[in-house]
């Protein structure tokens, strides 16, 4: 119990730890200051699984919260003004409790591990920084009691997402790639914040469990609860990289890849996913809010599926896998299925890190990302080419590795409570294997295809393969481990609401069984088209079904679709400054001279009249117009200043005088 | 003497001294200018201890007849609404004098200018007099057109005659607003606490027709579409210091009137106008997001950003709900810190290379690491990221309004998006990206940049993480001012 | 009725001759016309009683200023050609300006159409004298600097090498 | 028939009428000096009129007129130097040759 007082060092500690890397010593590639963010990664790795410890054997009792003042201001809910004190604070509750675990682990791993990936970096001691500013942030976003706090967090960890992904920002492509991977999760966001506002102006308070009890007792109106959860969802989709918003993720890769591992893979784009299971109770709310999260996840999982089975790049490759998976817990939530989701998540954290820390040794190895080029690595680095098999063998679901056991739990509940969406599902995961093992087969296996970076290939240095075992071994145990007794369901589930509970189906038995079976012929298909030497067999495939691979290639046009919208925004940005300097400015700049051009052009029409009646003979209308044009326009006349002058003063006399 | 007239009256008597000096005693007159307005900015700062945070009423009130004849008195005194505000100006000041050090052609001129405005705005926030109030607001207008005029860019003329007429027009429909709400009060009065509770007399028409005069003078001031177009000229013609006072304080006098003066004073007149006001802010958000979008400038498109953020202000103003007053005036001070911060960061910029292209540049952050660093800070406080100042006034004011105007408020956090997505291609222009070797030489800020940039920096990054000490101030003030609609 | 006679005549002599100022296109003969309007005005001062104010303006504005005007035409010479217009563009717009102001002051005359005075004419020179040196003694004194200023003013641009 | 105030005024009025129309249009400039002497006039001649008609007696009026008689000659005499400066440097005496005010 003592442990959890003090749990709100948990964020705080790697916080400080950054700045003082930052602040604290020059910039050198040889900086010992890493070491102070690993340790204080460390101590929160050893806080979080003691506490999760606790929460297992039930020395400590969860939920657990705890609430500081941090600052007040005023107002109104429903006409009543108050002050609303704004707390600030932890709440930790079985998801959370998991969520610390996570990711003190991949945070502490990748850290380690990067010790022997960033080596002689320029910037290595500001690559620690911000690694340590991200972990703070992401376990802010996970204890935190306050939904806007959260929210704050969730900013700052797309901050730090920004700095990692352009840390090489000599390039332009990084740079790039981090202003849209910024923009696209802000474009998310903004439906976050809209719920956001809209859950205070009806709850009157950011706390969660406030907002929880508010919809309990059914003061939510059903519309609001859809719009609130429809919002919480569009912020999801852009951290999660959901449908229609993933495609900054792909992009993201130009990062260094322990930054694709621990942010891309296992931990910044899982928020979003943590997000809906934190506000779950307003999705228990709101059927349509539901459906659209189940949605949403399936045809995220389906459509990044086709689109990793054409891709080259071997991080990229994963990133859409992880797409997929993140589509796959998505899903599950959407489907009753809060606790399927979050093990999902927890599994996926451990295989999807490994995986991109094996991309990571390959590519530190042989210097590129392109399959292409790689070939028969398994003899160089073995390390690797086995933590990789077992990476790939847990996500496609292999019995009994962790993947197998989250995955069978979402099959079976989304098909409790829609079939169709676990066929969808189902195709999703007989695509996984086949893209997952096509990865495998093109790296490690058949020929090397580029001699060049195949004799300069080499087994990466203990501080990038311990972390490599340590992942294998969660790989391959953490799901027997958690599934054991229900261990995983104890701790992390949620009660719906009674009289809430959807329509349910019954699965058949041996669903597993037949999805297992599909799986199992998606790996021989693979082994069929690149395990071997020669890939005359994909080659004709692809270009049999050219139309389907070149959709698939472009990524079904959204990145284009991004690309029209941003210069869509440009044409209307350049378009209002061109009203704003080409209308609104003439108007009141240039107006006052129309103004007086107005009243010269009627003074003129004036004194043609006026002149028609007046003038004699020799004069002339003609002269006379010409002479009033030139009086109008002239300047710098004595008589004229004169006239002007008198013309007031006349005018001003006759008034007073007939006043 | 009061200590309000001591803050109010210490940089005149700074700009009388360097009147006196010498021409030739440069340093001299630098160190007059730093010091008094160090003094003022000392004692507005230990007001802080002082203020009274319970209260609604005015404190540290002086009040003396001026023209006895026509009932005008010399009647300061501050609350937490006009408080804040001049602890802005005073340190926006203090800072731009700090940032001006380096202006090397007629300097005893220049800090006479920038003392004398400095006198006008705060005495602007402090009057509670009409007529004061009046007479402060037009002085901020010389030493404006001055400054602008003479130590401005190309087109400085231009610049300077047309935002003196801008705001000239804007300020006689003020004057005649003021007049008519003299003589329609009785007995004829100029004293705005008494004013404050004599509307309920004056009947709804005479409220319209009076609030439409005073906030063609707010609105310029302010500036809301559509009167802003003087604002981008200006500043990109301004000097640096000049355009930070102008973004960071003088714009306050516009929103501040418009809380002060057409709210308390015309409430009617304000209800009638509100659903009017509330399109002009998401015009001002969305409309001044696109334009800043636009630029290739970088300080016309910090400008058009100030005229996204003021827009923020409206919003929350117009939302009518104490939360939106706090987040109107919070995001005044926390955009008068930030954009002051970005003005002095472009200035920089600019005096090392003569060009604020966004094109021109690239890769700078592997030459100037620190003002990479702190640009980026700039700008992403300005966007709202969490934890820096500027997200908690936007989110005030969002919640302030969202109540009352649900679709506005929608539609306006599309600004968010835009303002992001400018100020992030600005980053990537200028900082990111392979280095352009033009700039191959460029020298990072140095001190006297830094020591004007600190505190602006620090203020961000404190009053993000904890803005009690702000809102605090404003609570009860606001909480009293939305009352009035109970 | 002398007097009423006698106004008459002098203001139509004033009158004509002011109309004959504008009108004519020879400048030499406008300088004429001018003294004749002056000498008429000094007529109507005459018939006002003022004897000093009439002694002044026939020495001074007849004597003086007509004549200096009419030297300095002469010694134009040729910029009073007859052949440009004397009028210029804008005589329309004078016509209408003056027509507004005569209305104003028609109505301002108005309310003195019917004073009249019964009091006899006095000498005045005297009174003026104790004036002047009196109670308007600093006016007078400051008149007289003006004067003096007019005079160097004068002699210093007419000097010949000024460029 | 009494003579009145009212036909003194009307007939200074006049004279200020004629003199302000050749002010405004004549283009010598001598005739713009003569016609703002015509002016000074009708001034003078409201002066003692008013004079002789509301303060009988006295002779302020007169004593105002005097000294406009001689601000009249001093810039009488100022003016037509300057006419001759001027035309001795640009040998024209019309006024719209005159540019000097053009910005």
């Amino acid at each position: 119990m003592r442990m959890l007082e003090h749990v709100y060092l948990i964020p705080l500690i790697p916080l400080v730890a950054s700045f003082i890397i930052l602040l604290a010593a020059p910039e050198d590639p040889h900086s010992p200051m890493p070491l102070v963010g690993i340790a204080a990664i460390g101590w929160c790795l050893i806080q979080s699984v003691a506490i999760f410890y606790g929460a297992v054997i039930g020395s400590i009792h969860i939920p657990y919260q705890m609430d500081w003042s941090w600052f007040s201001f005023g107002a109104t809910i429903g006409g009543k003004p108050f002050l609303y004190d704004m707390p600030i604070g932890v709440l930790i509750d079985g998801a959370a409790v998991v969520m610390l675990v996570v990711v003190c682990l991949v945070s502490f791993l990748v850290q380690v591990y990067s010790l022997g990936y960033m080596h002689g970096d320029p910037h290595f001691k500001r690559y620690y920084a911000y690694l340590s500013f991200f972990t703070a942030a992401m376990l802010g976003l996970v204890v935190s009691s306050n939904l806007l706090v959260t929210f704050c967090c969730w900013e700052l960890v797309g901050f730090s997402s920004y700095i990692l992904i352009g840390f090489w920002f000599e390039r332009a492509e990084p740079a790039y790639a981090a202003k849209k991977a910024f923009i696209t999760t802000k474009l998310g966001d903004l439906g976050l914040y809209v719920a956001l506002l809209l859950i205070f102006s009806l709850v009157g308070s950011f706390q969660i469990p406030q907002i929880a009890q508010f919809v309990a007792q059914g003061y939510m109106p059903a519309g609001a609860a859809t719009a609130i959860g429809l919002g919480l969802l569009c912020g999801a989709a852009g951290k999660s990289a959901q449908f229609p918003l993933f495609i900054w993720l792909p992009d993201a890769m130009e990062g260094p890849t322990p930054v694709s591992a621990l942010i891309h893979a296992a931990t910044m784009v899982a928020a979003g996913i943590y997000l809906v299971a934190k506000c779950y109770f307003i999705y228990a709310a709101s059927p349509i809010a539901m459906f659209a999260v189940a949605w949403a996840g399936a045809l995220t999982a389906l459509l990044a599926a086709t689109m990793a089975v054409v891709c080259y790049d071997i991080k990229r490759v994963l990133a859409f896998s992880t797409v997929s998976q993140l589509g796959f817990m998505m899903c599950a939530l959407g489907c009753w299925g809060y606790t399927a989701g979050l093990f999902h998540l927890t599994t996926h954290a451990a295989f999807k890190a490994l995986l991109f820390l094996c991309a990571g040794s390959v590519i530190h190895a042989v210097h590129t990302n392109d399959m292409r080029q790689m070939g028969n690595l398994s003899k160089k680095m073995p390390f690797t080419a086995l933590a990789t098999f077992v990476g790939t063998c847990a996500i496609t679901g292999i019995p009994f590795l962790s993947g197998w056991y989250s995955k069978d739990m979402i099959l079976e509940q989304v098909y409790e409570y829609d079939p169709h969406l676990f066929f969808i599902l189902a195709l999703s995961a007989v695509l996984t294997a086949f893209y997952m093992f096509r990865l495998v087969f093109l790296t490690f296996t058949g020929t090397e295809r580029d001699l060049e970076r195949y004799r300069h290939a080499h087994e990466s240095p203990w501080t990038m393969t311990v972390p490599l075992g340590i992942l294998a071994a969660l790989s391959i145990f953490s799901g027997a481990y958690l599934s054991h007794n229900h261990l995983f369901e104890r701790l992390v589930h949620f009660d719906p609401p009674a009289g809430l509970m959807p329509r349910m189906n019954v699965a058949p038995p041996g669903l597993g069984g037949i999805v297992f079976a599909a799986v199992a012929c998606a790996i021989l298909f693979s082994y069929r088209l690149y395990g071997r030497h020669d890939f005359r067999l994909a080659e004709d495939l692809k270009r049999r079904l050219a139309p389907v691979f070149n959709l698939l290639e472009r990524r079904y046009y959204l990145d284009d679709s991004f690309l029209a919208l941003v210069d869509l925004g440009d044409r209307t940005a350049k378009m209002a400054f061109w009203i704003d300097s080409e209308v609104i400015d003439r108007i009141f700049v240039d107006g006052w001279d129309l103004l007086a051009q107005l009243a010269a052009q009627l003074g003129q029409l004036f004194d043609a009249l006026f002149i028609d009646r007046m003038v004699d003979e020799t004069g002339g209308l003609s002269v006379s117009v010409g002479g009033a044009l030139r009086w109008l326009i002239r300047r710098g006349m004595i008589q004229e200043y004169l006239l002007w002058t008198a013309a007031v003063l006349s005018t001003l006399a006759f008034l007073i005088a007939w006043r | 003497m009061n200590i309000l007239s001591i803050i109010t009256f210490l940089p005149l008597v700074g700009a009388l001294v360097i009147l006196a000096l010498p021409k030739e005693k440069e340093r001299s007159v630098q160190i007059v200018a730093l010091l008094c307005s160090g003094l003022s900015l000392i004692l507005s700062g230990a007001l802080f201890f002082f203020f009274n945070r319970q209260t609604a009423d005015m404190q540290f009130v002086e009040r003396m007849p001026w023209i006895p004849s026509i009932n005008v008195q010399y009647f300061l005194g501050v609350d937490g609404l006009s408080y804040p505000l001049i602890l802005l100006t005073t340190l926006m000041t203090f800072v731009s004098l700090i940032a001006s050090l380096n202006i090397k052609n007629r300097i005893k001129e220049y800090f006479f200018w920038f003392l004398i405005l400095e006198v006008g705005m705060l005495g602007v926030f402090a009057s509670l007099d009409l007529v004061l109030f009046y007479v402060f607001w037009e002085i901020t207008l010389v030493p404006m057109y001055f400054l602008i005029g003479i130590w401005g860019g190309p087109k400085k003329e231009y610049a300077a005659i047309k935002f003196f007429l801008y705001t000239l027009t804007g300020s006689v429909f003020m004057l005649l607003g003021i007049l008519a709400v003299y003589f329609k009060s009785s007995p004829h009065t100029f004293d705005l606490l008494i004013l404050l509770q004599s509307h309920p007399t004056w009947e709804r028409s005479f409220q319209i027709l009076i609030f439409l005069a005073f906030y063609l003078g707010f609105a310029v001031k302010v500036p809301a579409f559509p009167f802003h177009t003087w604002l981008p000229l200006a500043h990109v013609e301004a000097p640096t210091a000049v355009s930070v006072v102008l973004a960071a304080v003088l714009l306050k006098m516009g929103v501040y009137g418009i809380m002060r003066v057409s709210y308390g004073m015309l409430p009617l007149g304000f209800q009638w106008f509100l659903p009017y006001l509330v399109i002009i802010a998401v015009i001002n958000i969305i409309y001044g997001a696109l334009c800043a979008m636009a630029q290739t400038d970088m300080k016309k498109m910090v400008a058009y950003s100030s005229i996204n953020h003021m827009g923020y202000c409206l919003l929350g103003i117009a939302g009518l709900t104490v939360t939106g007053f706090s987040g109107a005036v919070l995001e005044m001070v926390n955009h008068g810190l930030i954009t002051g911060a970005l003005f002095l960061l472009v200035g920089v910029i600019y005096d090392r290379t003569h060009t604020r292209d966004i094109g021109a540049f690239g890769g700078l952050a592997a030459k100037v690491p620190v003002y990479a660093g702190l640009m980026s800070l700039a700008c992403f406080a300005s966007l709202g990221l969490p934890g820096l100042a500027g997200f908690w006034g936007e989110l005030l004011c969002f919640i302030g309004a969202f109540p009352r105007w649900k679709l506005y408020t929608g539609v306006s956090v599309i600004g968010l998006l835009v303002t992001t997505a400018f100020f992030l291609r600005m980053l990537e222009k200028v900082f990111l990206g392979p280095l352009n070797e033009k700039w191959k030489d460029l020298a990072d800020v140095d001190a006297r940049e830094l020591c004007a940039l600190l505190p602006l920096v620090a203020l961000t990054i404190y009053l993000g993480i904890y803005p009690k000490p702000a809102l605090d101030l404003i609570n009860a003030t606001v909480g009293h001012m939305a009352g009035l609609f109970k | 009725m002398i007097e009423a006679i006698a106004f008459y005549c002098m203001a139509a002599v004033a009158l004509t001759g002011a109309v004959m100022v504008v009108t004519l296109r020879n400048t030499v003969h406008s300088a004429l016309a001018l003294g004749l309007s002056l000498a008429g005005v000094a007529g109507l001062f005459a018939c006002l009683g003022a004897d000093f104010l009439f002694a002044g303006q026939l020495l001074i504005y007849v004597g003086g200023i007509a004549i200096l005007i009419i030297f300095a035409v002469m010694l134009l010479g040729r910029a009073s050609n007859l052949h440009l217009r004397q009028i210029n563009q804008q005589w329309a717009a004078a016509l209408l300006v003056c027509a507004i102001t005569g209305a104003g002051l028609w109505r301002l005359v108005g309310i003195f159409r019917h004073t009249s005075s019964s009091a006899p004419a006095t000498a005045t020179t005297r009174s003026i004298g104790l004036l002047m040196l009196g109670d308007y003694a600093l006016p007078f004194e400051l008149i007289s600097l003006v004067l003096l200023a007019a005079l160097l003013g004068a002699v210093f641009f007419s000097r010949k090498d000024i460029s | 028939m009494n003579l009145s105030l009212g036909h003194y005024l009307v007939l200074g009025a006049a004279l200020f009428l004629i003199g302000l129309f050749g002010a405004l249009t004549r283009r010598n400039v001598i005739g713009i000096l003569m016609s703002i002497e015509l002016m000074f006039n009708a001034a003078n001649i409201n002066l003692a009129a008013f004079n002789h008609y509301l303060h009988p007696g006295g002779v302020t009026g007169m004593t105002a007129a005097l000294f406009v008689i001689t601000v009249a000659a001093a810039e009488v005499v100022v003016g037509l130097a300057l006419v001759l400066t001027i035309y001795r440097n640009s040998a024209t005496a019309y006024v719209e040759d005159f540019h000097l005010l053009k910005g």
